[in-house]
């Protein structure tokens, strides 16, 4: 096995585009929140992405990926990556060094926990957030990854298919989010004190990076550079396209007009539903998951909002059903012809594939439900995840910061 | 001395302030303001949430002028400021005791 | 008819703002401020330097109304801008000699 | 009492906001508008087009003293505004009615 | 022919920086409108990568690139991408995927359209500039590209050279821009009350996100990674560089002092300079076309406000001159030396060859101005281009999204 | 020797993320300083970029790693990258193009003057700050880099190691700063009036820029890409995460609450200080040089502070002793097992390596302070380096160039 220099430069800068994701995150939301609040969201993101970098290098990596324990999760023979070096290693990266592959992993566990973030927008402690990070990162997306991709990961062997992370991304961030927003509960004031958006462009810079390093995300996921990181790269561009379509035209079939934060929120939607699949489906197999995307998960946000339960920035709509759609629309449209390492799904003669699918999203989804669940009760009960009602009132950048946005 | 406040569409801003300088008002001190009147704001949707907002923005004009020409400032206002339609604004008045003008230290109408 | 201008804490402000509308009073007028008074400000350390930071951001809200409500408006604004601490605000009241609804060239207090 | 409103060029605003602690009158509430005075604005080039800036940005400054202090807040304001130049700014005094502080309930100076 | 992992990577991660050139299109037209126009701009630049993409998928790489028909347009064959696979194609890429040639030039259709919503900017109906992409990507974009680019297009054969895009996407744009403008009209309150932008350091982010996607934009045409784009490269930077000192020296000497939306200007105007011939020339060679680029947009600007017509944000001046300049400096610069695939323009022994660029300008100049009134013409006439005076007097962004920028 | 493509792929795609961050330094710094200053010192860092871009293709380059002269500094022979192009260099760049060496280097030159923008923000005229630029680029930059990266420069011979400017970029700009503070003095109503940042967001978008070009800036800077660039991405990383939380704990602990600022200025501090180690040091070692950057940083703003020299925004704690902290560290902590051309540091048996290092950090920091302190005096003798009170209080957007950031 020798290293290529394309495939690592590939996934070395990859690595990067999925870096700025977790910033850009930071920017969607902060944009969504209002003004008093816009610092403490793009903080969290922003420390998520350093103390779940540190937490990888230390034990993250080993959890997911290291030699597996009975299916369940990794050992602990790469904790500090001990071992994980230049060198290829034959089960992940065949091309490219070990370690580069550990670092794009890496920003997956990365994004994941910053995704969660807008569930509970403009009302969670900062310190309950860190304890958070620390297990929530440890117990529930180390096993999730290993399940999906780990060598010997229960779902792997099953044949759940997840390209780039449809499952253990995107589902597992919107079920995490969904048990977290009944725990915290409410905004104050929800439902009768306006909550405008304070910053549309801070909102579309941070979808643009994100569909920007989501190149990085699905092409990346291809580990080498060649056919299959080209089609993931173009399904990509075209789910997160059509998608944002999709939602603009029932924007304007309800409400009479179409709206950028719509657009954006449809963009997400697509580049979500596409990322199970982005390896294994054609081009046009693309605009029908895209167009899914905007559908199901335009239904979500309206479903959630009849059922009155705050998830603040919707990521259980859009980053759960959309994660949903896409695992399960992996095993209708997926064609070994577009990458033999693959299958196929229902369209093109494999019906079993659409069961395998919906275990992994019934695994998934349950697993992360539950365990983050019990571990915000338990947060709460020991140190309290909300802040004090008159903090709420002031806003977190000053009550939790000391700092104003905009001055 | 009198001060006039008027509350008015942003989007009539313009044509009321040019029409100010014209008829030989120049001085006065405008921002930016939200408000609510007999127009109770409107609802928008943000994903599927809808929301109530009741306070839509507005400029303010503050401008002090000599007695005299009240009728004729307010009915200027007035005409540029009308479009017919809820929302057009309100005109305040009140007497005011003093003025200086900072640079030469000038009092009352002259210093207008 | 009497102009009250009351410079509140922001986080009071939807309170104040929603209780004004159910008591009758929707027309109102309002911005963000920056104000200091008893309450000095405080010190913010950025960058390990300290910052003296004597204007606290307020949220202004004048609203024009009839003499005899005068009482009952700034009881309600009391109540709801109220939380005992230092930095409550101020409420001044003055008399407006005239009110116009531009719309309409209504006076007085039918133009309220 | 007294409602001193005066609008000042930004750049001095630090000067004159010190100046009046010092002096004993930390009660202010202030605010950034736009406005036009003799001081008729100057011209901006973007891109090859020539735009006319009449509404140049000031701060104002309200503040509300007993009648006694007017001549001495006066003439400490224009001593730290003043630069000379046209746009140095004005000032403008009416009589309040009533000050309420919302804390304690007090009224009138005791409140001020 | 065999897929190079380098190649690829290259032409992918190219392709990620051209799609971010869309909004920064967006951001800098955005903080150069005012607030109450913001996202309204922003929009039409997002929805241009958007609904693109999709037609790109679906017809337009078949129009650009497809089989030959008569020199004028690409055949039907590649409907839907069908046939355009992970093999790479002899004409195009014969060291990458076809499909990643295909996802590369999409990026390029995408920001072609983004580039004219300058001009008409403040004033254009979003329903009818939906139709307007539809008809004029189509009509006017697929043909040009197939003209310069395509596999037996009549300006390759008769041997126009344009590296990355100058005739093809900043003449056509400009052009477009031209025509959009006059049908349109002026503002309303052109010329008397202030038009100020409204957001610099958001002019400023636009215009980093162009030059920095502009390396990939440039170097990525030359579609392999070796020393043609490593030239395209440099000369790419060169050339932005040199033309914002030149802009911030005229305006110092013009108006007294250098001005941030001038030296942005400056870069853009060179970046467009340099694009029709980054691959051929040398870096000395880029400083004289950034030079020029600096003088001539300049002056172009000068001349539109003299003239009065209201190209809101200047695209015919700086995209359609600057391009105008960049092809025919290429004819003038061009050195085999530096590109062997190229040939040598007036400088190095070719006179010729500024003819064949000559003919190139005029003719994409002609037929994007034509055809581009028509289309306008036609959509105003159906469905008027114009929103209402009191929908452009309250500002776009409420008018016709019901969303306010900032709160 | 060959020209390999992923190689030149990944040097250019680094280089174009080195570009951007420059912008970032101004997007970073802009949202620090107050609201009518952030145009002047956006410009400042942009047209840094624009000016040594072009000093950098006419003499820079010839200067910095032309033929050696006496092991001070470049010769004359590649002035206007005469004789550099599309062939490797054995000495710098044996699998890529030189040219795309030399860009690649270009975008150090570019960022260091911007990073000195800090200490004078607010107070500087734009007029004098660009004869300062020429001036420092050619007397300081350009020797030292010749001196640690040069074909014989004599640091370079006497075997310190700085693999991607520590010395050259970060201790060369603080000393740089620091110098430049005590020429020109504090700013207007330092101590008195409050000066906080305006727009925080703003700040984190410029963390972000510079956290994502710092990964070309550290693995590009291993001009190829494989195990070493590898190691230096990852290290890159975790040291910039290790840093942002060490900061936030100091904060927490001394302030009562973690800042967004505080995260972000961390971060930087963190990149600082791996700059230099990043291709000789394990991931473990990143975590103990990122906790002392976070430490000896934060020390140093407080040191700054209670000397009340007004370096406005901390480029000599941040950058400078930052830097020093990293140059010394990598003879602590460098391994030749993790790179086997470089050597090992005092904690792997080497302790002459640390002796190696503090030559280099004395020797650049002495160089750069006085030559900074000695063209500063005669620029300042010859035209003043600081705009006149007046424009100071107004703001140096609206005094230098008659522009406002916002409207
Ligand atoms: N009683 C009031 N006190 C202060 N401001 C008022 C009052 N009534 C209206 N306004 C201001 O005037 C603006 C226009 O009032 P609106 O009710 O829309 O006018 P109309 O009733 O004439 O249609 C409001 O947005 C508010 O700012
Ligand atoms: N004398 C005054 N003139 C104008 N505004 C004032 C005055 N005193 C207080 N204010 C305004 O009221 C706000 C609240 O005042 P503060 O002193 O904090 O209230 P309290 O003394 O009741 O605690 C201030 O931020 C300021 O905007
Ligand atoms: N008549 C007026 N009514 C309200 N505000 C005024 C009036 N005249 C001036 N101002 C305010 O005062 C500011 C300074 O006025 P300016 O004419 O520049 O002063 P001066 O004439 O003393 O040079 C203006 O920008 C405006 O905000």
């Amino acid at each position: 096995m020798q290293i290529d220099s394309g495939d690592t430069a590939f996934v070395l800068l990859c690595a990067a585009l999925v870096m700025i994701m977790t910033p850009g995150v930071g920017f969607f939301y902060g944009g969504l929140v209002r003004r008093k609040n816009v610092l403490a969201i793009m903080m969290q993101c922003f420390i998520s992405l350093a103390l779940v970098s540190v937490m990888w290098i230390l034990w993250g990596y080993s959890f997911s990926f290291g030699p597996d324990k009975g299916g369940f999760i990794g050992g602990l023979s790469w904790l500090g990556l001990s071992g994980v070096g230049g060198a290829p290693n034959p089960d992940y990266s065949s091309t490219i060094p070990h370690l580069a592959y550990a670092i794009f992993q890496a920003m997956f566990a990365v994004i994941t926990v910053a995704l969660i973030t807008g569930s509970f927008a403009d009302r969670m402690k900062f310190g309950a957030f860190l304890i958070f990070i620390l297990l929530w990162s440890t117990l529930v997306y180390d096993p999730l990854a290993h399940w999906v991709w780990g060598s010997g990961g229960w779902l792997k062997e099953l044949g759940a298919l997840d390209f780039a992370g449809g499952t253990v991304v995107h589902i597992n961030a919107g079920m995490a989010a969904l048990a977290a927003s009944l725990i915290i509960g409410k905004r104050r004031g929800y439902g009768r004190d306006p909550m405008i958006p304070h910053n549309i462009p801070l909102v579309m810079l941070g979808t643009v990076l994100l569909w920007f390093g989501w190149f990085g995300f699905n092409a990346g996921s291809a580990i080498t550079c060649g056919a299959i990181s080209t089609t993931a790269f173009v399904v990509t561009n075209t789910a997160a396209a059509t998608a944002a379509l999709t939602w603009c035209c029932i924007d304007w079939i309800r409400k009479g007009t179409p709206s950028v934060i719509g657009a954006c929120t449809g963009a997400v939607a697509g580049l979500v539903a596409i990322t199970p699949a982005a390896g294994y489906v054609s081009p046009l197999s693309s605009i029908a998951i895209g167009i899914g995307a905007g559908i199901f998960c335009y239904l979500a946000v309206l479903f959630k909002v009849r059922r009155g339960f705050d998830d603040a920035l919707d990521v259980w709509a859009v980053h759960g059903v959309g994660g949903m759609w896409g695992a399960l629309a992996t095993g209708i449209f997926a064609n070994i012809a577009v990458n033999s390492a693959g299958s196929s799904g229902l369209l093109f003669g494999n019906p079993i594939q659409l069961g395998y699918q919906a275990v992994g999203v019934v695994a998934a989804a349950a697993y992360s439900f539950v365990v983050t669940f019990i571990i915000l009760k338990v947060v709460d009960k020991v140190m309290g995840l909300r802040v004090a009602t008159v903090d709420e009132a002031v806003g977190l950048d000053i009550a939790q910061h000391q700092e104003e946005a905009y001055s | 001395m009198i001060k006039v406040e008027a509350i008015i569409r942003q989007e009539r801003f313009n044509d009321v302030k040019n029409a100010l300088a014209t008829a030989g008002f120049p001085g006065l001190t405008t921002y930016e303001v939200k408000g609510r009147g007999r127009q109770m704001g409107y609802t928008l949707t943000f994903r599927g949430k809808e929301q109530q907002i009741d306070l839509l923005p507005k400029m303010k004009i503050e401008l002090v002028i000599k007695e005299e020409d009240l009728d004729k400032v307010i009915e200027l206002i007035r005409q540029k400021a009308f479009t017919g339609n809820i929302g057009d604004g309100k005109i305040f008045t009140y007497r005011i005791d003093e003025v200086i003008r900072v640079r030469t230290g000038e009092k009352g109408e002259n210093a207008l």
